[in-house]
């Protein structure tokens, strides 16, 4: 197969994703509203199985039709990164070397994107950890193999970091295995836990899964992890893999142990305002284009993190919205970063960059559509996500009555502007303006790269126009579980 | 002709098996006879499982089972050592294991 | 229902320029004219869809179609045709369709021409789908669909050449340049809209909250959100959050910055977006939620804060913009001002309907001005485009003369202007007339003299700056730029048919609307009124036409003022302006402060802008990369240097050791490595015999 | 007649295995190892134990010996007829008949030689099924690892030509 060997992950993944959005599909062909559960028995650890249901359905579909576009996009960008390097390393190139590294890539690359879906579709705690770890170390071989900088180290604080996230995640992981008498979701759910030791439990998992969604304070491995990884796994890693703390958090406190959920809201809701607010202004002052999405990634986590604090059914259907626009509008970003890389010869300092809106058109309208999806603007989904969760963050304040948390909600769109301005700033400087005189030359990249783009574009817009391909059966599910806790 | 009891029987004739296995081990210089004495061990081993498991006092399945897993190891072990054979003896032209000695480097 | 039309009509008036927009770049593939064309004919057949839907409008009826669209929440998208709507739309797509043909003219030769109709037409979509929308979400759609186009057009010229910058290169205002390149007044546009979409957003997130619905018709039918909100003391800051949304689009105080630096794209996109369509949608806007919110509270009294918030906000805009469109040297920059402070006067006429017991008449007034203002400030910036095109300037002060030289131009530009001044007999006359009259129906006393003083002043600065605008185009000597045109051959001449043709037929629009002024307006009253009362159900005062004498008396005598004082400076020449400042220290000191714009955009800039941007500075030089960072360096390295430490420890000690024991080893291994002899026959024999050994033993 | 059956099996089986190191023909000596495992084979039957006899012929004679005699078809050469290995041999016969002898005693005198009760519960074979996949499921798993790890390291070894 030689280099050729991404096709087979991309059939692999395409193969997947339709059987995700098959099982996804009602009788009818129309999108479904009842629960897809297997369960085979997994002793002694519980059930080993898979659920698809409204909250498991958008991110399973999101991480595969994104590691499948992707895995398009990969085979050029892979190509010349690898025989770069071999440039970088002055070492000799030959077409078996290549091939080999291209076949390592796609190797992890698939087991990348196993680790993901799985995590999303675990019914079981252990099982959600294993995957949890499957997802972690082929991404830390990905950046350490084909990372830029010095991308050894990178690829160590990377991991290092994370998995000081997932120790605190396995610690009460367990804690909740031991004292609910089992690790299966539906059992835990049903015992419950004892007082004493919710806020433990609570403390190391929401530590463990804020340290995965980059929250501030802890986002501090994610730009460097985003900004040297190979692009497209930066476009996989920042939209696809830190969100899935949202989905574990949502699963695990919204699901199996409300009365926590309900005691950490107020924390979880400020500590999304701070990282809203300063992930954005971290961006401003970023001259590297993927580190500054990479901060804009930190950004938009805040407003998941906000969503999932709303105690209200309409914010937590927005976080879980807002994964599946920030997943469209950052691969976007990221695919059309990446594509300048390539296509001016790795540059990256926005300020070396300039007028490329003529040069690379497709790119530019990718980023714009990007940018616009994660500013929130209508047609794109990111504006129904958005007004998903600042609706939540009203309708959580005004059903609770506080001022405060009216007053928060207020700001945090209020902050929103943050977000407009670096977008709009990042877009004047890269693409309008004077155009440099190196790149008298340049054009936009091959169609193996530039029709993921259009396809991701198209995705944004077409699920901005009909968001109840996602909502409709998310809301119900999430209006009972709200309506159960209250 | 009376016997012993029957699981004594068995036992000797997976003895016998195994002693003929190790001779071929220590005699043999040729790795095609090394491999079947190899296999002749694992026959015998297998035999032990099988007639222990059926003379438990309560018939276990466990020593069925267990030769099950032993027969498909058996089978890797074959599978791998036949695949070294032929490749010790692309590049030696030879396979006697004496003569690979220079393999041990 | 009377009047019946396809249900279809309402939908395609805006999916046809919608789509046709997205098929922009396919048809461009068949060659420029071509696409030329099919971008005017989506405009038009979009245009002549509005026109069948004018019965209904004139039954004074109103059409509603659903569809569901988020059924878990149970959101519908839908199209609502009522008078408002349809007078609005047929407005709008018979303007674009005019200034679409002016653009054949205007931006011929110009590169990224798909780009340009794609960005056109897709504009005028989403202005339809405002206007057509029967929901506050699928109105949100079109809003930002239209901020996303006027944001495309205004950086078109993205290239940042310096001769496409807007304003004076140079100057400043509190060290903030006062001049800004296509794509960054672009982006300012963009940003500071947001921040009115911002408001907007809250208020209609809250009134979901409490009605549970964006739709208009039913938030119209049931009263009891308006209720709760009251009861919450929610129901003023909703409305006025609301009103942020229309302040930032329509370029209302304080967010009016961004309307003259718009300026900075094509004069044909200045015409369409920026003084005609857009940014009335927050006037519309108003006109849309004002009704309901009347018949919603069940005591006018609750609501009339939020109306006395528009009224002021619309006459202190109204005043502030005027002021500066009285200094402005650039043409296009006056007339943007211009606009602004009209607009001001619509809000102020919407904000006055609430507070009087008349409330169709001033909200007919407002209406009123927003057509007849729509018609001639795109006649005007249409001639303006023509001007600057012809004289390679937008300096005012680098024309003059010019009236010989373009006499069609010359005389559509004057009707035009003098609609805006409010000359008697054209149309802004009428419109400006009602609106005075209708503040004259304010109950509270000390409301009603301040506003009719604000806007009486800001009736004579109009008057004034429209006059000075064209006497230095028209009259007086040629300037030296012109001359220097002149001796190098480049002669000014008329623009050509396909771009005047346009402007001057808006001109004899507005002449027409002028001499039949009382019948537009008793029929614009006639259809609103029938519709308020049957879809709103508002209570209605109908009354005859009749002249209110103190606001006629009012509005000629600030005709006058204005006219002859700019007369006097600019037409007649009897007097120097230059020397009239300069010699009266106040007026030099108010001109300063006057260009620079109050100051305003300074302020903003040095709060907002850099204020943030040095926000980021500061986090990101002592806690992103003075705390955080190093604590994430910190830890691998530790763990690095950890591992040297031990490393230290494995050399000395552990080695050491280590190293005499191998030398034991070594020295037992020469003796003992004769045994090893590799041949694993052997090793198996020496097993066996160990494994019997060890049975004996056993045994 | 058991007795008879059992013990012809088993001599058989002894001495085929003998044979298949001592023939002079290697690929005699393969086909005197297939019929070594089949005598195992009956061996198992004796031992009621089907199933296992069945997987045996299948796995063992079936598949082991065949792969057996292909590759002894791959790399025969004439000269292994003739290699003789006379101190090893010694040895190995040594070796052989010593723990032969010494665990053929020391097992006569435990309790292996004491009367057990013959279970008259036959087995059920469908149960080593559930066993399987239950009790066993992680080993079942591991093992199949290992068959398609071993396989693939098999090809890759059989692969690479010119290195």
């Amino acid at each position: 197969m030689g280099k050729n060997v991404g096709w087979l992950a991309f059939v692999i993944m395409l193969y997947s994703t339709g059987l995700v959005l098959y099982s996804g599909m009602d009788n009818n062909g129309s999108l479904f509203t009842n629960t897809r559960l297997e369960t085979y028995s997994w002793n002694p650890i519980g059930e080993f199985g898979l659920h698809l249901d409204g909250l498991s359905f958008p991110f399973a579909a999101i991480i595969m039709i994104l590691s499948t576009t992707l895995a398009v996009y990969s085979m050029p960008y892979m190509e010349h990164r690898v025989r770069e390097e071999f440039h970088e390393n002055k070492k000799k190139f030959s077409v078996d070397a290549l091939n080999r590294k291209m076949a390592l890539y796609y190797s992890l690359y698939v087991i990348y994107a196993a680790g993901m879906l799985g995590t999303v579709l675990a019914t079981n705690l252990i099982q959600f950890y294993i995957f949890f770890e499957l997802m972690l170390i082929p991404s830390f071989f990905l950046i350490s193999e084909f990372g830029y900088g010095e991308r050894a180290k990178i690829s160590v604080m990377y991991f290092l970091w994370t998995h000081v996230g997932a120790v605190s995640l396995l610690a009460g992981i367990l804690t909740v295995g031991y004292f609910g008498g089992s690790f299966n979701f539906v059992e835990i759910a049903e015992s419950g836990l004892p007082n004493s030791i919710r806020i433990w439990v609570a403390i190391a998992i929401s530590f463990g899964l804020l340290m995965k969604l980059a929250a501030a304070g802890l986002h501090v491995w994610l730009p460097y992890a985003h900004a040297e990884s190979p692009t497209p796994i930066s476009a996989l890693l920042s939209p696809a893999m830190i969100g899935i703390g949202a989905y574990a958090f949502l699963r695990i406190f919204v699901f199996i142990l409300p009365s926590i959920y309900q005691s950490i809201v107020m924390v979880i809701t400020l500590w999304g305002l701070l990282t809203m607010i300063y992930g954005g202004l971290m961006a401003y002052s970023q001259d590297d284009l993927k580190r500054l999405l990479a901060y804009s990634s930190v950004s938009q986590m805040g407003y998941i993190i906000f969503g999932m604090g709303s105690l209200y059914y309409l914010g937590v259907t927005g976080s879980v919205f807002h994964y599946v626009s920030h997943g469209t509008g950052k691969a976007l970003l990221f695919m059309a970063a990446g594509s300048i890389i390539m296509q001016t010869g790795g540059i990256r300092s926005i300020k070396k960059l300039g007028g490329l809106g003529s040069k690379l058109p497709i790119t530019g309208i990718a980023a714009m559509i990007g940018f616009l999806a994660i500013v929130g603007v209508p047609p794109t989904n990111g504006f129904q996500s958005e007004w998903m969760i600042f609706a939540g963050a009203f309708g959580g304040a005004l059903e609770s009555g506080s001022t405060s948390k009216l007053i928060i909600a207020a700001l945090a769109l209020a902050g929103t502007p943050i977000t407009a301005g670096y977008a709009l700033l990042t877009m004047r400087k890269v693409f309008f303006g004077a155009l440099p005189k190196d790149f008298e030359n340049l054009k936009d990249p091959s169609p193996l790269m530039t029709i993921p783009l259009l396809f991701l574009c198209a995705l944004t817009l077409l699920i901005g126009v009909f968001p109840s391909v996602i909502t409709d059966s998310l809301i119900p599910l999430l209006q009972s579980t709200f309506g159960a806790m209250s | 002709m009376i016997l012993l009891e029957p699981l004594i029987n068995y036992f000797i004739v997976s003895l016998a098996l195994l002693s003929v296995g190790i001779y071929g081990l220590i005699a043999k210089r040729n790795a095609i006879r090394l491999l079947f004495s190899v296999e002749i061990i694992i026959n015998a081993a297998i035999i032990n499982f099988v007639a222990f498991a059926r003379y438990y006092d309560t018939p276990l399945l466990t020593g069925q089972t267990f030769s099950l897993f032993a027969i498909a190891l058996a089978a890797t072990e074959a599978a791998v050592g036949l695949a070294i054979i032929v490749q010790a003896f692309r590049l030696n032209n030879d396979i006697d294991v004496l003569e690979l000695k220079r393999l041990r480097g | 229902m009377a009047e019946e039309i396809n249900y279809l009509i309402p939908w395609l008036v805006f999916a046809v320029p919608i789509l046709g927009a997205l098929l922009m770049p396919v048809v461009a593939r068949f060659g420029n004219r071509i696409r030329d064309y099919y971008a005017i004919s989506t405009t038009l057949v979009s245009a002549i869809l509005c026109a069948l839907m004018l019965p209904i409008a004139i039954a004074g009826e109103s059409f509603h179609h659903q569809v569901m669209w988020i059924a878990a929440l149970d959101i519908t998208a839908g199209v609502l045709a009522d008078p408002l709507s349809i007078l609005m739309a047929n407005i709008v797509g018979w303007l674009s369709f005019s200034i679409m043909i002016y653009s054949l003219g205007y931006m011929k030769g110009e590169e990224n021409m798909t780009r340009y109709w794609f960005l056109m037409v897709f504009f005028i979509g989403s202005m339809q789908l405002i206007i057509l929308s029967d929901n506050f979400l699928q109105l949100f759609f079109g809003w930002e669909g239209v901020g996303l186009c006027s944001y495309g057009l205004i950086s078109f010229w993205n290239k940042d050449l310096k001769k496409d910058y807007v304003g004076t290169v140079g100057q400043k205002a509190w060290g903030i340049p006062l001049a800004f390149s296509p794509t960054h007044a672009g982006s300012k546009a963009f940003l500071m809209t947001r921040v009115g979409d911002v408001s907007f957003l809250i208020g209609i997130l809250t009134l979901f909250f409490f009605s549970g619905t964006f739709d208009f018709v039913k938030l119209s039918e049931s009263h009891g959100w308006a209720v709760d909100l009251a009861q919450s003391g929610l129901l003023i800051p909703v409305a006025v959050f609301i009103f942020g949304g229309a302040i930032g689009k329509s370029a209302q105080f304080p967010l009016q910055e961004w309307l003259p630096d718009a300026m900075a794209g094509p004069t044909s996109v200045s015409a369409l977006i920026h003084a005609a369509t857009m940014v009335k949608a927050g006037v519309f806007l108003i006109a849309r939620i004002g009704p309901i919110f009347v018949t919603a509270v069940e005591n006018v009294a609750t609501i009339m804060p939020f109306f006395e918030f528009v009224a002021w906000i619309g006459a202190i805009t109204a005043f502030l913009a005027a002021s500066q469109a009285m200094v402005s040297k650039e043409l296009k920059k006056v007339l943007a001002y211009s606009t602004v402070s009209q607009i001001g006067y619509m809000m102020l006429a919407f904000g006055v309907a609430g507070l009087t017991s008349d409330f169709i008449f001033a909200y007919t007034a407002g209406f009123f001005h927003l057509t007849s203002h729509a018609i001639f400030k795109a006649a005007l910036f249409m001639a303006a485009g023509a001007i600057i095109h012809g004289t390679h300037t937008k300096y005012m002060t680098e024309m003059g003369g010019l009236r010989t030289k373009m006499p069609i131009t010359f005389v559509a530009m004057t009707i035009a202007a003098g609609s805006l001044a409010g000359i008697p007999f054209l149309s802004g006359f009428w419109s400006k007339d009602a609106i005075l009259a209708s503040i004259l129906g304010v109950e509270s006393s000390l409301t009603l003299i301040s506003l009719y003083a604000i806007a009486s002043i800001t009736a004579v600065m109009t008057a004034f700056y429209s006059f000075r605008m064209i006497g230095m185009i028209f009259f007086g000597k040629p300037s030296n730029h012109i001359k220097k045109m002149e001796s190098s051959d480049k002669h000014v001449h008329e623009a050509p048919v396909i771009m005047y043709a346009p402007y001057v037929i808006l001109a004899i629009i507005t002449l027409g609307i002028g001499l039949t002024g009382p019948t537009v307006e008793g029929f614009l009253e006639g259809s609103l009124a029938h519709h308020l009362e049957h879809s709103v159900h508002m209570e209605i005062q109908h009354h005859e036409f009749s002249l209110n004498r103190i606001a006629v008396s009012t509005s000629i005598i600030a005709v006058i003022i204005g006219c002859g004082s700019s007369y006097l400076f600019y037409i007649g020449n009897r007097m120097s302006p230059s020397q009239v400042i300069t010699s009266i220290p106040i007026l030099s000191k108010l001109q300063t402060f006057f260009e620079n714009r109050w100051y305003i955009n300074s302020l903003y800039y040095i709060v907002f802008i850099n204020g943030s941007l040095r926000l980021s500075k500061f986090t990101d030089k002592y806690i992103e990369t003075g705390i955080l960072s190093k604590l994430n360096t910190v830890v691998p390295d530790y763990s690095i240097s950890s591992s040297k430490l031990g490393g230290r420890f494995d050399r000395y000690v552990v080695d050491g050791t280590a190293t005499r024991i191998a030398n034991l080893n070594l020295f037992l291994s020469h003796n003992i490595r004769k045994l090893q002899t590799g041949i694993a026959e052997q090793y198996v024999f020496v097993f066996t015999l160990g494994i019997i050994a060890l049975i004996i033993l056993l045994g | 007649m058991t007795d008879v059956v059992f013990i012809t099996v088993s001599l058989l089986t002894v001495a085929f295995a003998i044979l298949a190191l001592e023939a002079r023909e290697l690929v005699y000596g393969a086909v005197a190892l297939a019929l070594s495992f089949l005598g195992a084979a009956a061996l198992f039957i004796l031992l009621d134990s089907i199933f296992i006899a069945i997987f045996q012929v299948l796995v063992y004679v079936g598949s082991i010996a065949i792969l057996i005699v292909f590759v002894i078809m791959l790399v025969r050469r004439e000269k292994w007829v003739s290699i003789q290995s006379g101190t090893e041999r010694t040895l190995g016969i040594i070796a052989a008949v010593l723990l032969f002898s010494t665990m053929a005693y020391f097992s006569l005198s435990t309790s292996l030689t004491t009367q057990y009760p013959t279970p008259t519960v036959l087995f059920n074979f469908s149960e080593i099924g559930s066993q399987l996949v239950n009790e066993y499921s992680i080993i079942l798993q591991l093992t199949g690892i290992a068959l398609a790890v071993s396989v693939i390291g098999a090809l890759t070894m059989a692969k690479f030509e010119n290195r």
